[in-house]
Order: C-alpha cells, then structure tokens, then sequence
C-alpha cells in the first residue's frame, strides 16, 4: 500500500489531471448556477450538446490524432448508439423504475454494439492507409444509416421516436460522463499503451520492430473510440427525439473532423475546446441569424471556418501567430533550457499525422520540433 | 542445445520475377559479431528484412536458436528474439529519447499490464511505470544517453541517434541483434566508440549481433565472422580476416 | 509550484470565459426578442432555411411573414402587436430542439411548431412538456400532433392524404404506378396510408422507390412505370418534376398524380408534355378573395408565386391569431394559460377560419378538417 | 437492358466528375470536396447565361471560363495558403469552400430548384434499343477527355511536369518545375472538367438548386476509389461502374431502398481485395 502511494507519489503530475479537473469544476459551477435557476433553456440544452460533441471529438482524436488514421464515419457509430441506445432505453423501461438506471444501462449497450461495429471497421484500418481509409470509413457510416432509415423496428424514414431526459438533468450527467472519459482517455494515453500508439502513428515500421502488436492497437483504438462515440449517440438521442437518421451523413462525420483539426491532432485540451467552441458558435449562428438572415448562416460559418484553418495551419502565418501566442512567454523561458521539452500541453495542433508525411508537399517547411503532446510526461525533471 | 544462435538455409526472395536474394546460408554463433558485407544493391538490407519479417522469403527458411521463424509477423518475430537497428533511421522522432526506450520495453515479461490498468489506473500501473522508467534509464546510462533522455530523438546528433537507436532495440531484451550500417554517418571518434560499446553490450547482455557494415576498418576490429553477399549471392563467408582479403571480394568491391 | 498556480489561473480564466459566453448567448435568443412587457406577442417556430429543403421552409417563413404584416397593420391583436421569428432548422430534430429553447428564452408565447414532420416531432416533445400551443403549417406526419393536446396543424394528415389518392386512382385508372421516397417522413407516411387502403381495395400497383441519396436520377424507375396510366408521387414538387420529366423522356403518357407536396410544380414541368394532378387544400389561381389577396401581397413581396406551403403559414398565424382574438388572450399571459383559452377557442365548433386553403375546422386531436381539391395541371 | 443504358448514362457522369477529382488528387494529393460544388457553380452559369442569351453553345462557353476562374481562385485563395500544412488542414478548408459556395448560391439563386431546358438531340436506336443521344454524347465526350488527358500526361511538357510533381514534389521542385504553377493548372483542368461535367449533368436531370454537387461529388469520389484514385482510366471505369450498379439496385424493388448501402459495401469490398482500387498504382514502402 505504502508502495502504491510512493509510486503514485512519484508519478503524479497536476497537469494529468488538470483538463479533466477543469471540466469538474466547469460542471460544478454549472450545477450552483443551474440550481439556482440562472441557466436559461438554451444553455441548459447546449450544455447537452457540447457534452457530446467533446465525446466525439476526444474519441474521434483517439483515432485521427494518436493513431493516425483517418476516419470519416465518426458519425456511424454515434447512429449506431443513438438508434440502439434509445431502443433499449424504451425496452428497460418497462422492467427498470429508475431513469438514470435505465439511461446509464441503455449507455453500455448503445457504446458497446457501437464498439462491436468498431471491431468490425477497424479491420480494413489493418490493410488500408490514409485515404483510402477514409474513404472506407465514411462509406461504412453512411452504410449504416442507410440500414437504420430501412428498418421499420427504428421507425424507417420516420426516425426512432426515443423519449428524451429532463434537460436540466441531461446535461449534467452528459458531463459527468465527459469527465469519466476524459479521465479513461488520458489515463489511457499516458501509458505504455498509450505510448504504443503514437509510436505506430510516428513509425508503424519502427513500432513493428519494436514488437509493437500493431494489429491489436489499431483495432482496440477503433472499437474504444467507437465506444464513446456510441455512448455519445445514447445521450444525443435523449437530448432530442426522433433519432432521424439524416443526422448522422458524412457531413457530420467532417463536423467532428472540424473540432478535431481546429484543436489539434493529438490534443485532448484542444478537442474539447474545439468542439465548445464549434457547438456554440453553431448555436450562435443559428439563433442570431434566424428568418431572412439564415441564408447567412452557412456562409458565416464556412468563412469563419476557412479563416481560423488557414491561420491556424498556413506556414505563412505561422510568424504572426507565434507573435500571438498565449504561449509565447512560456516559449521563452523553454529557449534558456535549450532542447529540453517543457511542459506545452495547452499547445494546439502541433502534432501531425503520418498521412501528412506520405501525402503533403513540404520541401521548405522549417524542421519544427514537433512535441508529442504527451511525450512531455517522460521529462522526469520534476522527479528527481 | 546448439550453439548456433541464427541458421538460414538456402534464404531467398524475388520480387516480380527478379531474385533480389538467393541462397544465403548464415550460420551465427552465440556471442558471436557477425558482418554482412557487400557492395551496394548486394541485398544485405533485403536479408535483415526477411529476417525481421518485413518481407517473407520466398525460398529457404530461417531459424533462431533452433526455432523456425519464417512467415511469422514482424511482432512475433521481435517477441521471439530479433531486434534491428535500421540503415535510414527510424526513431520516434518526435518523442523525447527516454520516450523511445520505454516504447520497445513495451512487451518485456515483467512490464505487462493490461489497458483497462492504464485507463483506470490501477497500482499494477503505477508499479509497472516505475519500474519502466528505471529501466529505460538504466539502459540510457549504457549508452551514455542519460543526460538527453528529455530531448526530442530529432534534435540530436546524427552519431546519438544512431546510438539511441541501438538502445531502443536492445530495450526489446533481443538474443539476436542486428544493426544495419551502425557506423554509417560517423566521425572516426564516434565510430570507436561504437566499437566499444557494441563489444560491451555483447558481453553484458549477452547477444549475438548480426551486421551490416561498410567500413572495412570497422568490420574487421569487430566481427569475427562475415559473409560477402555480391548481387544477392554469398560471396565468400568465413574469418573476418580471410574472406576481406580474397581478391573475389576486393574485385566485388572494386568492379562493383 | 509556481506552474501550478498558473494553470489554475488558466483554468479560472476560461472558466470565467466559458459562463460569460452561455450568459451572453443564452440572454437572448435572437434577432427578435418578446419583450414580456404586454405590448407584444412573440410567435415562434422552426424550419429548414438552409440546405436541401430549405425551398418549403423559406416559403412557410415567407407566407407566415405575410399574414404577420397584414395583421399588424390592421392594429394587431387589441393593440398587442404579433413578431414572428422563424429559426434554422436545417430539417434535423436537434437544431429544432435548439431553436425551441433560443424561442423560449426570446419569450415565445405561441408557436407555428417546425415546417418539416422530422423536426417538429422534436419540436412537439418539447411544447407538450411546456404546453405551449402550437399549430405547425406542413409538417403531415401523424406523430406530430399526438404528443400533446397542444399541438395543431393547418395541414392535412399524412395518412388522409394517402387514403383520398388511393381512392381516388383506382375511380378513374387500371394501371396505377407508385414511387416514393423511402428516406422522407412525409412521403413514406403518405405512402403506408396509400397502400394500406389499396389493399383494402384490392387494387395493385407497381412500386418504385428512391431516397435522399438517389433523387436526381429517375430513368431507372420512370422505365418500370412508362407502362401505367397514372403514377402516385407522393413527395415535394422538386423530385416530382424529375420523375414527371423522366417518364415523358421515356415515352410514357401517364398521369402524374400527387399530394399537397406537389403544390409549386407548375414553374418546373414548364413545356414538358405532361398531365400533373395533385391533391391540394391550395390554389394559386382560385378567384376567392382571401386567396387573390393573399398571392398578390406574397407576389408583391418576394416577387413569385406562392406554393401551398406559404398559404399553410400565411393561414397558420392567421388560425392563431384568429383563435386568440376568440380567447381574449393578451401578451401578458402565460405560455401555459394562452395554449389552455387557445385550444379552447380552437376546437370550439363555432371555429373556423376562411383561409387560403380553404374553410377550415380543427378537433380536438389537432388534425385540420377542410375539403380537399384537386388541381390539374395539363400541358399537352 | 434499357436499366444497362441507364446506368451507363448516369455511370457516363459520375464518370467526367470523377476524372476532375482523380486529377486534382493524383498531382496535387488533396480530397477536392469542393469539386462537386464547382459543378454547381458550372451550372447554375449554364442556367444564367441560356436565360438571358438563349445561346446554349455559348452557355457551355461561359460555364467554362466561369468554372475554370472559380477553381483557380479558390486554388489560389483557399489551398494554396495552406501547401505545407496538414493534408487534414486543406480537407477541411475543401469543405469550408464547398459551404461556401453552397450559400452563396442560395444567397444569389434562391433555395428553390430551378428547371432547366437542354437542347435534346432524341433518340437513336441500337438494334432494338432505344438511346438518348444525349447519353452517347456522354460516353463519347467523357472517352475524348479520358484520352485526351491521358495524352496530355504523357506526352506534353506540363503534363510530364504534372507526373513529377504528383511522384515527388520535392524533387520536382529541384528540378526546376514550378510546383505552383502546376496544381494552378491542374485545378484550372479539373474545374473545366467540371463545367463539362455540369453540362451533362443539366442535360440528364433537368433541374438546378444550391445542394447539386454534393451527392454527385461524394459519389464520384467514391467512383474514384473504386478506379483507383490518381488514375485517369481507372476514373471512368469507376463511374461508370457505380453508376450500373446504382441503376441495377434502383431497378429491383425490393433492394432499391438498400442502394447506397449496396453502393458503398462493394467499395469496401473492392477495397478490401484491392487496396489501391482496380487501376490504382502501387507504391511500395522502402524499409
């Protein structure tokens, strides 16, 4: 026991559990504010879908960010749990009492069938690189959808009518699960497992030499990000009802690209920042801009989001951007320690995938020093 | 129990047609420093493939310490002994250096605890990790890697990486190792330093070493072996000594 | 120690960051804010205005705005005057579900509920537990006015729709044909009432089918139905017109029959050789004085010719409107009291609203009763 | 067989937009999202200029010059910023610009589909079957460009450039071939193609509005993969395969409702058995 605290001791950082930290104290402060009735309708129901959105984003970076495939069928698991969720959700309710009960039992089933449907389309990532992946994945989500709108079981092209939760509840649990996978992402992330992940993201020939099961990591990344996205869909589909199966098409695959992207391949900060950011912007958009000015509601977003990609990614502003950065003090200080990597876990989109390696046009790009977000964690400074 | 660590027998592979690699028979002792030399485009590379599994060898087998391994996977293959250094450098380039070594300690016997330990974070976590970490620095210490285990594998030397590399495959706790063109890239200091470390590793951990190599000088204060591949056939194998002086190999060389 | 300190410092920042922004947000719901003051009425509602349907719900927003204008330049309700706010949508549930709760906080008294039946099945789950009124003007499905005793519709029901056609094809025509799209509410619903009736008949068809994925394209069905005489088309005027234009470029003379959806084909099938009839409560050409006012002001504005989805928002304020004159409802009520004196006002028999599509009459269970039309419209 | 020709017309179409997506990602590597919406843009110019010349040569003309311009620019203001950065970066500013141009269209044009009336050149006969002669100008147009840009590849100096800098644009760099000016000009093409694409389109499905590219895009992209991306005849092969296959499913009742399903299960099972497509080019990872 005394062992175990010791090495807790030794190995525990604040930052390992600041970000899902951070989310608690959010939800707590949420909770106060909401108990004393100062959250409005909108809030409450957004707070809802921003729980969601950061499950799909931290899970759909499990994939694209650390194990470096890219997927475009995020959203067919998420139908997967949605339309599976809520049908058990409907059958429970005839034998259990208690909601919750029946909301976190409907939650397993719904990420677990959703993690079945993983396994299956991790098995192609096994043969299949990049694009050509993507292109598989997006075609497995609209695939399932398709199935769903033809099944009379799931209402067909009149949605599973599923019965929503109490909002002003719904959000908080949707919270409490966010922290929970947090919790599970980064706890996984900051292991050997972890480690073995992004080393077949960085080398799969080295990893592979290394004795790095490949096969076994890229199938387990699938089916656990499929799992939360599952778990994700259980709760859209108690946010709202029916469970249409025009929700889930490739475009709301890319949506959750977006957040990812926008907040950085391989960091988990940044996913949940992003996808905050996107549902409430998205939210913004669509009260402001409502009648007449709807028509704006596409274009404002597409600009805002061509405008933030090409600042955030294009090398001719990286200059400007540096000059901008939150981190640029911080920066600083690293330049006295030279080459020793510091603590930048709040650094945004500075990993990037193998796809980039095989498939981008970089002969002039500056040979940045990349720092793997979690690598940081072996500079053991702080432990000696 | 022989005492033959690494046997091929009649080793070959042709890719469309073409016999890349035809008919190599090793025979690598225990503790042994064996050189695969040759002039470029000789297939010494294509060997190391096969024997990590990359290719599969389309004639022949090949077995370690007595156990056959052709067609296993390149996983199976390092979990039954094989670890290799690469001839272009495949570090994990953007993670840090101790980062690398605790990769490859990966599927060490006493480092093993399942996902769900690392989700949850159990004790078995905590002890594993650091107990890994000691480890990898041990290793690091080896090599004199100690000090930068904090930087990026891509912001050192070219000499370091390739020491890092070395690390990073022993770390894998192989019987058998091979390192392709270890020296490649190094100044004559960093090159004897190789040398002594690559003696000293034999010794310590008690590996058979299997590599390619160009500098003559350096194969030659090292193996004790070598075989002589020219356009994908053997040469000439025997005593280090002999078989580089054969005029067969400094015509190789030479015409080739 | 210090690091720390400044992470925390972090944390606090974003956190103050994160609840300004759902303050600033969700203080106000829109462009169009119920003041709560007594002096106005805010009717809200939700449809596709962007994306593949945003055609019928730009045109329920249009129609709406209308009767939205005419009403309060006669002075409103008793002096009260209306504001009408229609959010995005995008035809999915939960943008509905959205901009249910951006209306709500905005102080939405009364509702047109969601144009599409996918969206308004989110949006009536929300109003039941509100008991906000609401009377949407297309969404068909029969789902959409079952959850509550709130819910209205100016409409007809999917299934109504479906019976009537079915009836009507096998008075005048042997060789009936039917396509529908299996990936839309409106048009399978339709479509379930359709062929359980013409069982009941003891008619057959031959169906085809194709969804959202495969609208565009027709030559494969209009090939299997070129032989009938009449093909059923139970979906919106867009597909209509394709299927209309395939079957005459595969050399077929048969009838194209079809729902209310069908209602704005006229501009599309525009020189094609086609006969086209639909089932309709509207008409852009009928002489009555309530439906010429209504095309002129609506031509007058936007510059087209309404389809029937406009007439069923134009008609839905004014069946609101009309229903809270009756109630004696006024801006300082609440949501709950206005939707208990309106579905009274509603359903009494003496209700009853000349509107552009027609004379109409609602029960209880929401559904609209008004005498259905068929509009022919003949190329040849 | 009437479903066969029906197919191949549709197939015939899916085939010209997979050729502009198979060009653009076989030299410049990036998934053109956008390509579809060019179509769009392509025609709604067609519509435009028919309404107030009544030309419809001149139409086809305009559409283009008009798609040709819009692919350049959006090359230029979008992508090109972004050469350097994350391949995901650009996939997702292709997306960016397909919204984009999706509500600018229903900003100008409204939301409401707009008919469209083609010159018809009728019908043509095959034994016993009938054939829009439009179909076969499809095919016939659709085999030109496929040739044509085949030979344009292979034997002029830019397309050479364009294989040097689709194997390797570093080293096409190096040896003296400016980069930028060839994905100019590879966007210039496959936006030119899409205008084409756009024409053929309008004179099968008569009917315009704001969302047109989207679905022929994703569809296209997907008979792209099934071709092989990057490879010009592998392209046409795989549109005109998707295309009977989709009209074979549409054609049996009881599968129809299963045809996208259908559509994208053959191309993971495609791509399961051939991991680059049917004509895709191999590329072998050196250790």
């Amino acid at each position: 026991m005394s062992k175990y605290i010791s090495n807790v001791k030794k190995q525990f950082k604040f930052k390992h559990i600041a970000t899902w930290a951070s989310v608690l104290l959010v939800l707590i402060v949420l909770i106060i504010l909401n108990g004393a009735g100062a959250l409005n309708r909108s809030t409450i129901g957004l707070l809802s879908r921003i729980a969601y959105s950061i499950i799909l984003a931290t899970s759909l970076n499990l994939v694209v960010g650390f194990l470096g495939e890219l997927s475009l069928g995020h959203a067919g698991f998420m139908c997967l749990g949605a339309y599976i969720g809520t049908f058990v959700a409907s059958l429970l309710r005839n034998v259990i009492d208690s909601d919750l009960l029946v909301l976190i039992l409907s939650m397993l089933t719904g990420g677990l069938v959703a993690a079945i449907f993983g396994f299956i389309i991790g098995l192609p990532a096994l043969r299949l690189k990049g694009d050509y992946l993507a292109i598989v994945t997006l075609a497995f989500g609209e695939i399932v959808r398709n199935i769903f709108k033809n099944l009379e079981v799931f209402g067909g092209a009149m949605g599973y009518p599923s019965k929503t939760y109490k909002a002003k509840d719904l959000f908080i649990i949707a919270f409490v699960v966010v922290v929970i996978v947090l919790i599970l992402i980064q706890n996984l992330i900051r292991s050997k497992h972890g480690r073995a992940i992004t080393a077949i993201r960085d080398n799969e020939i080295a990893a592979r030499a290394m004795g790095i099961n490949v096969t076994f990591y890229k199938l387990f990344v699938f089916v656990i990000a499929a799992f939360f996205a599952g778990i994700a869909g259980v709760i859209y589909g108690h946010y709202t009802t029916p469970v249409l199966y025009t929700t889930f098409s490739y475009n709301y695959s890319i949506e959750i690209l977006v957040m990812v992207v926008l907040g950085g391949m391989g960091s988990i900060n940044g996913s949940i920042i992003a996808a905050t950011l996107i549902t409430v912007v998205n939210f913004l958009l669509q009260s402001k801009l409502s009648g007449d000015l709807a028509a704006l509601r596409l274009l404002v977003y597409a600009l805002i989001l061509i405008a933030v990609i090409i600042f955030n990614n294009a090398p001719a502003f990286k200059p400007i951007k540096e000059r901008l950065s939150l981190s640029r003090i911080k920066a600083k200080k690293v330049e006295k320690k030279k080459d020793i990597i510091n603590d930048d876990a709040a650094e945004w989109n500075r990993i990037e995938t193998k796809i980039n390696v095989d498939a981008i046009f970089t002969p002039d790009l500056p040979h940045r020093d990349e720092v793997d977000q979690d690598g940081t964690e072996d500079s053991e400074k702080e432990g000696e | 129990m022989s005492d033959i660590m690494l046997e091929t027998k009649n080793l070959g592979i042709s890719f469309g047609g073409l016999k890349a690699v035809q008919d190599v028979n090793l025979k690598v002792k225990k503790n042994e420093l064996y050189g695969l030399v040759g002039p470029n485009g000789a297939g010494k590379t294509t060997v190391f493939n096969m024997l990590t599994g990359v290719y599969q060898p389309t004639t022949g087998t090949f077995f370690l310490d007595g156990e056959e391994l052709k067609g296993k996977s390149q996983e199976k293959i390092n979990h039954k002994g094989i670890a290799r250094t690469f001839q272009n450098i495949r570090l994990f380039s953007n993670m840090s250096v101790i980062r690398n070594v605790l990769v490859a300690l990966h599927n060490q016997s006493g480092f093993r605890y399942t996902p769900f330990d690392a989700m949850l974070h159990t004790p078995k976590y905590y002890d594993v990790e650091v107990r890994m970490r000691d480890r990898a620095k041990e290793l690091l210490d080896v090599f004199g890697l100690l000090e930068e285990r904090n930087n990026l594998a891509c912001n050192l030397s070219y000499g370091t990486q390739r020491r890092l590399e070395i690390a990073r495959a022993l770390a894998t706790d192989p019987k058998l190792l091979l390192l392709d063109e270890p020296a490649a890239g190094m100044n004559p200091n960093e090159t004897a330093e190789l040398m002594s470390i690559v003696k000293r590793i034999r010794d310590d951990f008690d590996l058979t070493v299997l590599l390619i190599e160009h500098d003559m000088k350096f194969v030659s204060g090292l193996c004790d072996e070598v075989t002589v591949l020219n356009f994908g056939t053997t040469l000439i194998q025997g005593e280090t000594k002999e078989a580089l002086n054969d005029p067969e190999v400094i015509k190789a060389y030479i015409g080739g | 120690m210090k690091k720390t300190m400044r992470k925390v410092l972090a944390a606090a920042v974003v956190l103050v960051m994160v609840i300004t922004c759902f303050a600033a947000c969700g203080g106000k719901g829109g462009n169009v804010d119920g003041d709560g003051d007594g002096k106005t009425i805010l009717i809200g509602g939700t449809g596709p205005l962007t994306g593949d349907a945003s055609s019928y719900g730009i045109s329920a927003k249009n129609g709406a705005e209308i009767a939205i204008k005419e009403i309060n330049e006669a002075g409103g309700l008793n002096g009260t005057k209306l504001l009408f706010d229609m959010k995005d949508d995008k035809a999915t549930p939960e943008d509905a579900s959205t901009g249910y709760d951006a209306l709500m906080d905005a102080g939405m008294k009364i509702s047109l509920g969601s144009v599409t039946s996918g969206s308004c099945a989110a949006f009536a789950d929300k109003a039941a537990s509100d008991n906000l009124f609401f009377i949407t003007p297309s969404a068909s499905a029969a789902n959409v006015i079952e959850k509550g005793t709130n819910a209205f519709r100016v409409c007809f029901g999917d299934p109504d729709q479906g019976v009537l056609a079915a009836q009507e094809l096998t008075k005048t025509y042997k060789n009936i044909g039917c396509i529908y799209d299996t990936s839309d509410p409106y048009s399978s619903g339709i479509f379930d009432a359709f062929k359980g009736e013409m069982e009941k008949l003891g008619a057959s068809f031959i169906l085809q089918t194709f969804d959202a994925e495969n609208k565009k394209d027709f030559s494969t069905q209009a090939e299997a139905l070129k032989g009938c005489d009449v093909v059923f088309t139970p979906f919106y005027y867009t597909e209509a017109g394709l299927v209309a234009k395939a079957l005459v470029a595969k050399g077929s003379q048969a009838v194209v029959f079809g729902c209310d959806g069908l209602d704005g084909i006229a501009d599309q099938i525009e020189g094609v050789n086609v006969k086209v009839m639909y089932i309709t409560p509207f008409d852009a050409n009928n002489t009555s004085d309530v439906v010429t006012n209504f095309v002129k002001a609506y031509q007058n504005a936007y510059g087209t010719t309404p389809d029937q989805f406009a007439a069923d928002g134009y008609d839905a304020v004014y069946a609101i409107f009309n229903a809270m004159k009756a109630a004696g409802v006024t801006a300082d009520m609440s949501v709950s009291d206005i939707c208990d004196a309106v579905v009274k006002a509603i359903t009494d028999p003496s209700f009853k609203l000349e509107g552009a599509t027609g004379t109409m009459t609602w029960d209880a269970t929401g559904a609209c009763t008004k005498a259905p039309q068929i509009v022919e419209l003949n190329n040849n | 067989m009437s479903t066969f020709i029906d197919g191949l017309s549709l197939g015939a179409i899916y085939a010209l937009i997979a050729l502009g997506y198979t060009m653009v990602y076989g030299i410049a590597k990036m998934l053109n999202f956008a390509h579809g919406d060019i179509i769009m843009v392509g025609a709604y110019t067609i519509l435009t200029t028919l309404e107030l010349t009544g030309n419809p040569y001149l139409a086809i003309a305009f559409s283009i010059v008009i798609c040709t311009i819009s692919g350049v620019v959006i090359e230029k203001l979008a992508y090109k910023p972004l050469r350097g950065a994350s391949p995901l970066a650009v996939l997702i500013t292709a997306i960016g610009v397909s919204f984009f141009l999706q509500s600018i269209a229903q900003l100008i044009y409204g939301s409401k589909s707009r008919p469209i009336t083609l010159p018809d050149f009728g019908k043509m006969s095959i034994g016993s079957q009938e054939i829009n002669v439009n179909t076969v100008i499809t095919l016939v147009v659709g085999g030109i460009i496929m040739a044509g840009l085949t030979l344009f590849v292979k034997k002029t100096n830019t397309g050479r450039a364009m294989q040097a800098v689709s194997e390797d644009k570093g080293a096409a760099l190096l040896m003296g071939v400016n980069v930028n000016r060839i994905i100019m000009i590879t966007f210039a093409i496959g936006s030119a193609l899409a205008a084409f694409a756009s024409l053929f389109y309008l004179m099968q499905i008569p009917s315009i509005t704001p969302t047109l590219g989207s679905m022929p895009g994703i569809k296209a992209f997907t008979a792209a993969v099934i071709g092989g991306i990057g490879s010009i005849p592998g392209a046409m092969l795989g549109g005109v395969l998707l295309g009977l296959i989709e009209k074979i499913c549409l054609s049996i009742p009881a599968i129809g409702p299963y045809t996208t399903a259908i559509e994208f299960s053959l191309l993971i099972i495609i791509l399961l058995v051939k991991p680059i497509g049917i004509l895709g080019k191999k590329i072998r990872e050196k250790v």
